[in-house]
């Protein structure tokens, strides 16, 4: 398992052939990138603010659950907090397991979690001015389906 | 004495992130009460209860949360990671 | 939407970084790795047929059904046929869309179609001698829910 | 003539991956019943038609696929990409 929240940009390709190849033989690998998104053919930056000492126990909660869940070989997750600017990549969950259900069923639940259980506050940047990004009612929603 | 967190708004709101109080509050909700009756700021942070979410030491919490022996009570915003 | 149906390795961290850079905005990302897997702690050799003219026909075919049915800024699938060796990246499929759960339910859906409806056999190289890999009953299950 | 193409345990019990073949058949069915008269390893090749698949000019089908007008038929396993 690796749980990292940090400020520091991450390389997505060299994270995912690393996580790939050490779980060589589980079979099946899922990625979930989330990157700054373009607001209208605008590219926004993003301050992320999280919450130090929870942030990390709450990611690794989740990654222990999602593990005594679904058969997992591996799992990884990695957020970034700070200023992003845009196109930049935001997070990264992996998982690794002999069948696709399972590290899809895991990746999926993971960003579930992470959406609205881990300690971080977006805020949008933009020449406008700045506004912090509202939860959405489908990502609760999404968390009753675990 | 506890420690109080503010994250996103709510401490725009409150104007600080962090201080430190001396409370007899028993509950998260009577903490949020007594809060507001300090300063305007805090009524403003805490005016919409079903848009704030508390962790108390470092677990989401509910707002009956007991306050007894608590070292940390951190208010914010639903939260927005992923 | 780019599909490649090669001999060659592929580089599954450039692929993805490349992937994520041309569709920066979009938000979500998911990828889908299958490796070569490990059987009982020996990585197996693996040899795969594919049907000439059929593959990428099917494929296209599977992505734009995906491209109708979700909101997709693009996507990818890159499937390797002959002889690969234990470990080796087989395949690869990566979704983008401005939401999570379309690209995760983009992702997955090519996934089903891929390994019952396109024209790939799989055979299995062991110390012990070759198999062709059966299919799974739930692969042909998995169908259903589209 | 009809290009008839042959994958995986497919081809290697009827021993080529193609032949072509001039045919009176009318629909699937009737190839697969065809060729399993002709000889011992069609017979072989055809004989669980439930682990059999099949595509008329590079699309699935059923084997009550009619093959006026067809080029090319495949008989294969059932897919294991992926």
């Amino acid at each position: 398992m690796q749980v990292s929240v940090q400020s520091e940009p991450f390389d997505l390709g060299v994270l995912t052939s690393a996580f790939a190849a050490r779980v060589a033989g589980a079979g099946a690998v899922v990625t979930f990138t989330g990157l700054v998104r373009d607001n209208d053919g605008q590219l926004a930056a993003m301050e992320i603010e999280h919450y130090p000492g929870m942030t990390e126990k709450a990611i690794t909660a989740m990654v222990d659950q999602a593990t005594a869940r679904w058969s997992l070989a591996d799992a990884l997750v990695v957020h970034r907090y700070g200023r992003l600017a845009g196109g930049e990549a935001i997070m990264m969950v992996a998982t690794a397991s002999r069948h696709r259900a399972d590290a899809f069923a895991a990746a999926e639940f993971l960003m579930d979690y992470l959406k609205s259980r881990a300690p971080f506050w977006k805020k949008e940047l933009s020449a406008d001015g700045s506004a912090w990004v509202a939860a959405r009612e489908e990502d609760e929603t999404a968390l009753k389906r675990w | 004495m506890i420690d109080l967190l503010y994250f996103a708004w709510v401490r725009e709101r409150v104007g600080a992130p962090r201080e430190r109080l001396e409370t007899q509050a028993a509950t998260v909700m009577e903490l949020i009460a007594e809060l507001k009756q300090r300063e305007e700021r805090y009524a403003w942070a805490f005016g919409d209860l079903t848009s704030l979410r508390v962790a108390v030491d470092q677990e989401l919490a509910s707002f009956e949360a007991p306050l007894a022996g608590v070292r940390e009570v951190a208010f914010f915003p639903p939260m927005t990671g992923g």
